[in-house]
């Protein structure tokens, strides 16, 4: 039943916005390629990939190249000049729904605009070498064939997500993201503990998924089309259809990002997905899975930045609670992988404030440079954990000679994730601070640069354990083949200069930037663009970046690599708590004992030797402190406690109802006389 | 004769039977009482019938299938009952609990 | 007598089936007393025949006979469809389990085979009558089918529980149907929905409404007059409980249709809170309580009593609007979702026969890592607990959209509400049959158990076909459901004319 | 109608002799701690409703009533309590502890449906004057004619209700032969 293909909206003539947009030409008009050939891979691996030299991965490869060039070529054209393009499909109408009288559609199809150019872009280059990189990583393992399927699967569903032009395909895509995450962290099923992670994710996703449909559901039918496109110019045009439901539309989709994109308190299934194999992890952080949520905020941006302004607030909180509390849990953590978890975790929530905040470029800017480093810092953990056999971090150290290639460009990672001058990290992070302090938000911002200084401790700290000091693990490392080490080095490239694009103020000739490419939408976005480089917030980031990386130098050099700085990381609520008792001593026998017994001959050490190391190792055991505090009490016991409960809750019920099942007849049949007897007089009686 | 007279009694019929099957051990007299209860939709219906008088007689007809089925349950609840009773050596319901929760 | 044999004739061709069984029953010795199954499966594919020609046959849409107590229109001839398939389906799993013990096979042919002929009865009843009548006659040979294992105490007892709360719920139904006549004074749908709306304000016609439907809310599962379920549904053959779970509660749903959409739709402020409070004690009830089944049977028990609450749902969408187009939706949302429910829940009991032949058991444990020697099984089983659960691309998810599709339309508050109860109950019914999933994929196959010996074939040839068409269906539906969606849309007119 | 004006009509003494001693049968077939007692006080009650029946001129129903209710089911009734082998005679525990909740559930159900029907009468002024039937007597013919035509379809459907109790009711009730039983079963 397809019929019509349109290959612009009825809508275009409306936005203004869009009247000096190309339609692309034969590579947006084929965009369609990038959406179908996964789907292809996965299912040719499936049939052949068992009997192929390389089992299926070069099917994989294969047509993520073909991608990468797909998307490169509609990069570049819009680099030059912005393209607007969508195409609709209409499989079924529905009929009218809600109040107005259009006919509601079920379309697929797909959209070429700077949004979707610039996703497609991320998910075909991290994407592409994630998977050469997998093809050296998986080695050996068992069910490559399926890996790579399952791969192909997880890349494929996120360019459904990416390139549909209304809410309802974007749900397929989303639902088909959250399958084939479930089957690859749960790629080890044998193992209970990844299964369960597996489970959990799928689960805790599938609870904002509640929220996704709802707000379809609401918006849908009040505006009477699930485009995305329609959405914009209504909410643009501050159209009366949407009045009554927008805010609790807005909210509903909202709640479903907060799933996907791992916001507070729905953010317990990042860190358990580290199950899956590496290169999974990779992909799921930078390019595909955890953006969605981004996406989809960015994909509505209209909605939220002109109508739905109420909940806009919420949000940003929601967004900087990620942020700030869920970093220090980054400081606890021994597994390399969930270091950089809760990172990500963090992250997100800088991309999901800036755009609730109302910073639509600041962002997508965000996740742009994140996708780079972030899938940069993943291989390169993968590289360690390929050499060293476990995960932990107390099983390494010291493997800078051995892997140089990993650590230089581990290094180049942890940098520009920390925000350090004039790396990638930088420049993305310097624009949310600006939009969060344009918008009113100046708390927040403040919270957010403390939060810059945290990522750039733990990051300081993961470097400084994996590759200083002393090797503590068992077996030779080695570095790791070329397939794995030159997507570490293709993705370090854009890791340094990513951010350049960027720069507040500057526009590269005929390229332009990246305000200007992700702005090729149907309407005007209206976001705040700063004019140029804001100084003094570009100096408070990177003092703070500077500040965590002294303090994680100083508390984790190879010179402080002592078992104290070990136990921190083992007993998080122990330690420092011994610590402090050891101060109480400290401060009696150096601030009470010595001054008496020499006053002014030892005030200078005194102050020397005593009050900078205290206020170093003070700083540093607070930080612990409260990373602890957040790990134990509110992540692993709080939130966990939360769901344990809601489970045994809704569990309890089920067993205390389930006593009613007595096996006796006539209870069942008094049961059955009473509730008859209590509808009639309910509903009799009382009305 | 008004209706009121007969839908009461009809009621208490009803009642007696509600009482009968939710109090009985015995699973015939659960039965005997279940048949209270359609003896008395049968007394609805005729005096339904009565009071508005059609020519058609729809209440009476409904009565009359009323009995059949109910004949045919008494048939299929013996059996039943039988089968029970040839496995359990016992009439009584309330034994019955294998199965539960 | 006006009968149109033509409209009669699945009827016809499924009652000439019962006596040809009975005949052959008598007839064959008793090693060849299977020819009695392939007589009743042949002979209820050929009901279908019929069927198809009425529908696509060039005759009038609507074909209504004596005076119009029996009517054959798309309503009647797309359920008559559903319970000869599904119906056919059971039939097919029961072969090979009815087979395998020592089942008395001619005698229960006949019996199902009756039952269904009950639910085509009711399908085409314009009256209280042939409503009452039909019902009786899908339920009747069921109180005896529960209790088929004769020798077996568990399913004596499933028997005789379902048997006591079915006339119960029999009494109440006639005795609110008595009311129904008396204060109406007629007996036809069309008669009784002309004298309603002066009644809307008496309190005997509200009870006359309210124990008809706590009779229907036996067939289907409402909560709480659900109790006899759980317990019969475990103890009685599997095919058996198959067929209760779905032929008998789309019969229960098929009542409550004609009821509420041809009789009564004038007083929606009687049935409509009143299915509102069902509907939401059924899901969630049934859902809690299938939390903590171990019993694969029984948990699809509670299951099935959570999915009656699903489908209850739209009437309440109904029953706050008067806007035609929403009532329609609101018909046709039952009816798609009865449809669906039919195929992937009959899938599903195929999946526990076959497991149970497989592992010997089914309690939930003993199918750990079922797709290590079963790996067809275990695919088929994740379809069809998947598809219940809602998730794309199975047909399952295209029922519980049209659901909330339809109870979200009216946008009142009461109904926003029973949303949100479904939404959260759709996600709680997710954990219980990904449990499931999760066991027969992920866990390990439990110590000890021999797997290799037992029954290596668990899927014979019928149950296979049966499997088959399930999952088929499932497939199709759910990747194309909005082909389905527009014969739905005019069925739905079809019920709710003259609202 | 006030309750003189009704009591002195000489059909609503007949509706008394008929009503009273059938509530009376009613109460003990529910209570009387003997089955074969209860069985029988349902033939009295049931008699006592086809009289009823007689005095709203439904004679063909009450006939069809005395022959298939007290003519055939109750028989078969004695049947089953003779085969189940219940105690004939006094039995101390045929009710059991639940007869109080049960006694309540009863007693709410009569009072909700006496209170509607009261409130029936009320408000529809017409339930509560004189039966217009009385003295009219049902044509057999009509119900006939109504068996054919307009309700041939539950007619048949009934009978196959029947056909469906008889044989799966013999299939359970039977005792099962054993295999060697059934071959000689078989041969002959």
């Amino acid at each position: 039943m397809v019929s019509a293909v349109t290959s612009a909206p009825s809508i275009l003539a409306a936005g203004d916005g869009a009247a000096d947009l190309s339609s692309g030409g034969f590579f947006a008009g084929t965009a369609w390629i990038m959406l179908v050939l996964p789907f292809v891979a996965f299912l040719a691996i499936i049939l052949v990939g068992k009997r192929m030299k390389g089992l299926g991965a070069e099917l994989a490869i294969g047509a993520m190249g073909v991608n990468l060039v797909w998307a490169s070529v509609l990069f570049v054209q819009n680099m030059a000049g912005g393209i607007y393009r969508e195409v609709n499909l209409t499989i079924a109408e529905i009929g009218t729904l809600g109040i107005t009288d259009r006919n509601l559609a079920f379309e697929l199809g797909f959209v070429v605009d700077g949004l979707s150019i610039m996703m497609y872009w991320v998910v075909a280059f991290v994407g592409f070498l994630v998977f050469v990189y997998a093809h050296g990583y998986m080695k050996g393992d068992i069910r490559v064939p399926w890996f790579f399927a399952s791969l192909s699967l997880f890349a494929g569903s996120m360019l459904v997500l990416v390139g549909a032009p209304n809410l309802i395909q974007l749900i397929i895509g989303w639902e088909g993201v959250g399958l084939a995450s479930y089957l690859l962290i749960g790629h080890y099923w044998e193992e209970k503990e990844n299964s369960d992670a597996a489970v959990k994710a799928f689960m805790t996703n599938k609870v904002a998924d509640v929220g996704l449909i709802l707000g379809t559901i609401l918006l849908g039918p009040a505006l009477g089309s699930f485009r995305f496109s329609e959405l914009s110019v209504a909410a643009d045009a501050h159209s009366d259809l949407l009045g009554g439901v927008a805010v609790a539309g807005a909210l509903l989709l909202f709640f479903g990002a907060m799933g996907k994109s791992a916001q507070f308190p729905l953010h317990v299934w990042l860190p358990d997905a580290m199950a899956g194999p590496t290169p999974v992890s990779a992909l799921m952080h930078a390019a595909t899975m955890v953006t969605a949520g981004i996406y989809l905020m960015a994909r509505t941006f209209p909605l939220y930045h002109q109508m739905a302004t109420e909940a806009r607030p919420w949000m940003v909180t929601i967004a900087v609670i990620t942020l700030f509390v869920l970093g220090f849990l980054a400081l606890v953590a021994d597994d390399l992988k969930r270091v950089l978890a809760y990172s990500t975790v963090s992250q997100l929530g800088y991309m999901m404030a800036a755009v609730a905040a109302g910073g639509y470029t600041a962002g997508l800017f965000h996740l742009f440079t994140h996708a780079f480093f972030k899938a940069l810092l993943f291989l390169g953990a993968g590289s360690v954990i390929h050499a060293v056999h476990s995960n932990n971090m107390s099983d390494m150290g010291g493997l800078r000679k051995e892997m140089p290639v990993t650590f230089w460009t581990f290094v180049v990672g942890s940098i520009s994730l920390a925000g350090v001058i004039p790396l990638a990290g930088f420049w993305s992070k310097d624009e949310i601070l600006a939009t969060l302090g344009h918008e009113g938000y100046t708390a927040f911002m403040w919270v957010a640069i403390l939060g810059a200084f945290v990522t750039a401790f733990y990051m300081t700290r993961a470097v400084a354990l994996t590759f200083f000091g002393t090797y503590k693990g068992h077996g030779h490392p080695h570095e790791s083949p070329r397939v794995m080490t030159w997507p570490l080095v293709a993705l370090a490239v854009p890791s340094v200069i990513a951010g350049l694009l960027n720069i507040p103020g500057v526009s590269w000739g005929p390229i332009r930037n990246f305000t200007d490419w992700v702005g090729a939408r149907i309407v005007p976005m209206g976001d705040y663009h700063p004019k140029a480089i804001e100084w003094d917030l570009a100096a408070y980031g990177l003092i703070a970046a500077v500040a965590g990386i002294a303090l994680g130098w100083r508390l984790f050099s190879p010179e402080a690599e002592t078992q104290p700085a070990r136990d921190r990381l083992e007993v998080p609520v122990l330690y420092p708590l011994l610590r402090r008792k050891y101060y109480i001593d400290d401060l009696y026998m150096k601030g009470v004992v010595n001054p008496i017994k020499g006053p002014l001959a030892r005030a200078v050490d005194w102050v020397n030797g005593y009050v900078i190391d205290a206020v170093i190792n003070g700083a540093g055991a607070v930080t612990a402190w409260l990373g602890g505090l957040v790990y134990g009490r509110l992540d692993q016991q709080g939130i966990d406690l939360l769901l344990n409960a809601a489970a045994g809750g809704t569990r309890g019920a089920g067993g205390k109802l389930r006593l009613l099942q007595s096996g006796k007849v006539q209870q069942y049949a008094g049961a059955f006389v009473v509730g008859a007897l209590l509808l009639v007089v309910a509903f009799v009686l009382v009305t | 004769m008004v209706l009121s007279q007969f839908l009461i009694l009809g009621a208490l019929m009803f009642s007696i039977g509600v009482y009968g099957l939710l109090s009985r051990r015995n699973a015939v007299t659960v039965l005997l009482a279940v048949e209270l209860m359609l003896a008395a939709v049968n007394i609805n219906l005729i005096a339904f019938e009565a009071f508005w008088n059609t020519a058609a007689a729809h209440g009476q007809i409904f009565a009359i299938f009323v009995i059949t089925i109910a004949a045919a349950e008494v048939g299929i609840g013996l059996a039943i009952i039988l089968l029970v009773f040839r496995n359990r050596a016992s009439g009584n319901i309330d034994q019955l609990d294998l199965m539960r929760w | 007598m006006d009968l149109d044999y033509h409209a009669l004739a699945p009827e016809l061709v499924v009652a000439a089936t019962i006596l040809v069984v009975l005949g052959l029953d008598v007839v064959l010795p008793r090693p060849r007393k299977y020819w009695t199954a392939f007589a009743g499966v042949l002979g209820l594919a050929l009901a279908a025949v019929p069927l198809l020609t009425l529908a696509f046959g060039d005759g009038p849409e609507t074909r209504s006979m004596l005076g119009g107590a029996y009517v054959v229109d798309g309503f009647a001839l797309v359920l008559k469809a559903v319970f000869i398939v599904g119906g056919y389906l059971v039939l097919l799993m029961s072969v090979s389990f009815i087979e395998s013990d020592r089942y008395y096979q001619g005698e229960y042919y006949l019996l199902m085979l009756t039952s269904i002929l009950g639910s085509l009865v009711m399908a085409s009843s314009r009256d209280l009558i042939t409503l009452f009548v039909g019902l009786e006659l899908v339920t009747g040979p069921l109180f005896l089918l529960a209790g088929w294992r004769k020798g077996d105490a568990k399913s004596n007892e499933a028997s005789l529980k379902f048997f006591i709360l079915g006339v119960l719920s029999t009494a109440i139904l006639l005795y609110g149907m008595s009311f129904l006549y008396g204060l109406t004074g007629s007996v036809t749908f069309e008669g009784i929905r002309e004298a309603a709306p002066d009644l809307l304000d008496s309190g005997a016609f509200r009870l006359a409404v309210l124990f008809t439907l706590v009779g229907f809310g036996f067939k289907v599962t409402a909560v709480p007059f659900h109790f006899w379920a759980p317990d019969t549904y475990e103890g009685a053959p599997t095919p058996v409980t198959a067929y209760l779970s779905v032929g008998s509660k789309a019969a229960g749903f098929v009542g409550l249709l004609l009821l509420c959409y041809k009789a009564l739709p004038s007083v929606t402020e009687i049935w409509g809170p009143a299915l509102w409070v069902l509907a939401a004690l059924s899901m969630t009830l049934g859902n809690l309580t299938a939390l903590r089944q171990d019993n694969v049977v029984r948990m699809l028990a509670y299951s099935s009593i959570a999915q009656g609450g699903f489908i209850l749902v739209p009437f309440a969408a109904a029953a706050v609007s008067s806007d035609a187009a929403v009532i329609q939706e609101a018909a046709s949302a039952t009816i798609v979702y009865v449809i669906i429910y039919a195929f992937m829940n009959l899938g599903a009991f195929g999946v526990v026969i076959a497991g149970a032949r497989r592992t010997g058991s089914t309690m939930i444990d003993d199918w750990a890592g079922m797709w290590r020697y079963a790996p067809r099984l275990a695919v088929l089983g994740a379809m069809f607990f998947f598809s219940l659960a809602g998730i794309p691309p199975l047909a399952g998810w295209y029922a519980k959209f049209a659901m909330f599709l339809s109870i979200l339309r009216p946008g009142n508050a009461w109904t926003t509400a029973l949303a949100v109860i479904a939404a959260v109950n759709a996600v709680i019914a997710l954990v219980y049959y990904a449990r499931i999933g999760k066991t027969m994929w992920m866990d390990h196959v439990p110590e000890g158990a021999d797997r290799s010996a037992v029954a290596t074939r668990p899927l014979t040839g019928s149950l296979a076909l049966a499997l088959g068409i399930s999952a088929l269906f499932v497939v199709v539906a759910g990747i194309l459901p909005f082909e389905f969606a527009g014969v739905f849309a005019d069925l739905a007119k079809v019920v709710t004319t003259g609202i | 109608m006030t309750f003189s004006e009704w009591i002195v009509e000489p059909v609503n003494w007949a509706f008394l002799a008929m009503a009273i001693p059938m509530v009376i049968a009613a109460l003990r077939v529910v209570t009387s701690r003997n089955v074969v007692h209860a069985a029988l006080f349902l033939v009295l009650a049931l008699a006592a409703s086809a009289g009823l029946f007689i005095l709203l001129s439904a004679e063909f129903v009450a006939w069809v009533l005395v022959l298939v209710y007290i003519g055939a089911v109750v028989v078969l009734f004695l049947f089953g309590i003779m085969i189940t082998r219940a105690p004939i005679g006094r039995e101390t525990n045929l009710s059991h502890d639940t007869r109080w909740p049960a006694a309540a559930a009863a007693l709410g159900v009569f009072a909700v449906t006496f209170w509607l029907i009261n409130a029936v009468t009320e408000q529809m002024g017409g339930f509560g004057d004189p039966l217009p039937a009385v003295g009219r007597a049902t044509a057999t013919g009509i119900l006939g004619e109504g068996f054919i035509n307009t309700y041939l379809i539950p007619f048949e459907a009934v009978g196959f209700v029947l056909l469906a109790a008889l044989i799966g009711g013999i299939t359970l009730a039977r005792k099962d032969l054993t295999p060697a039983e059934e071959d000689e079963g078989a041969r002959v």
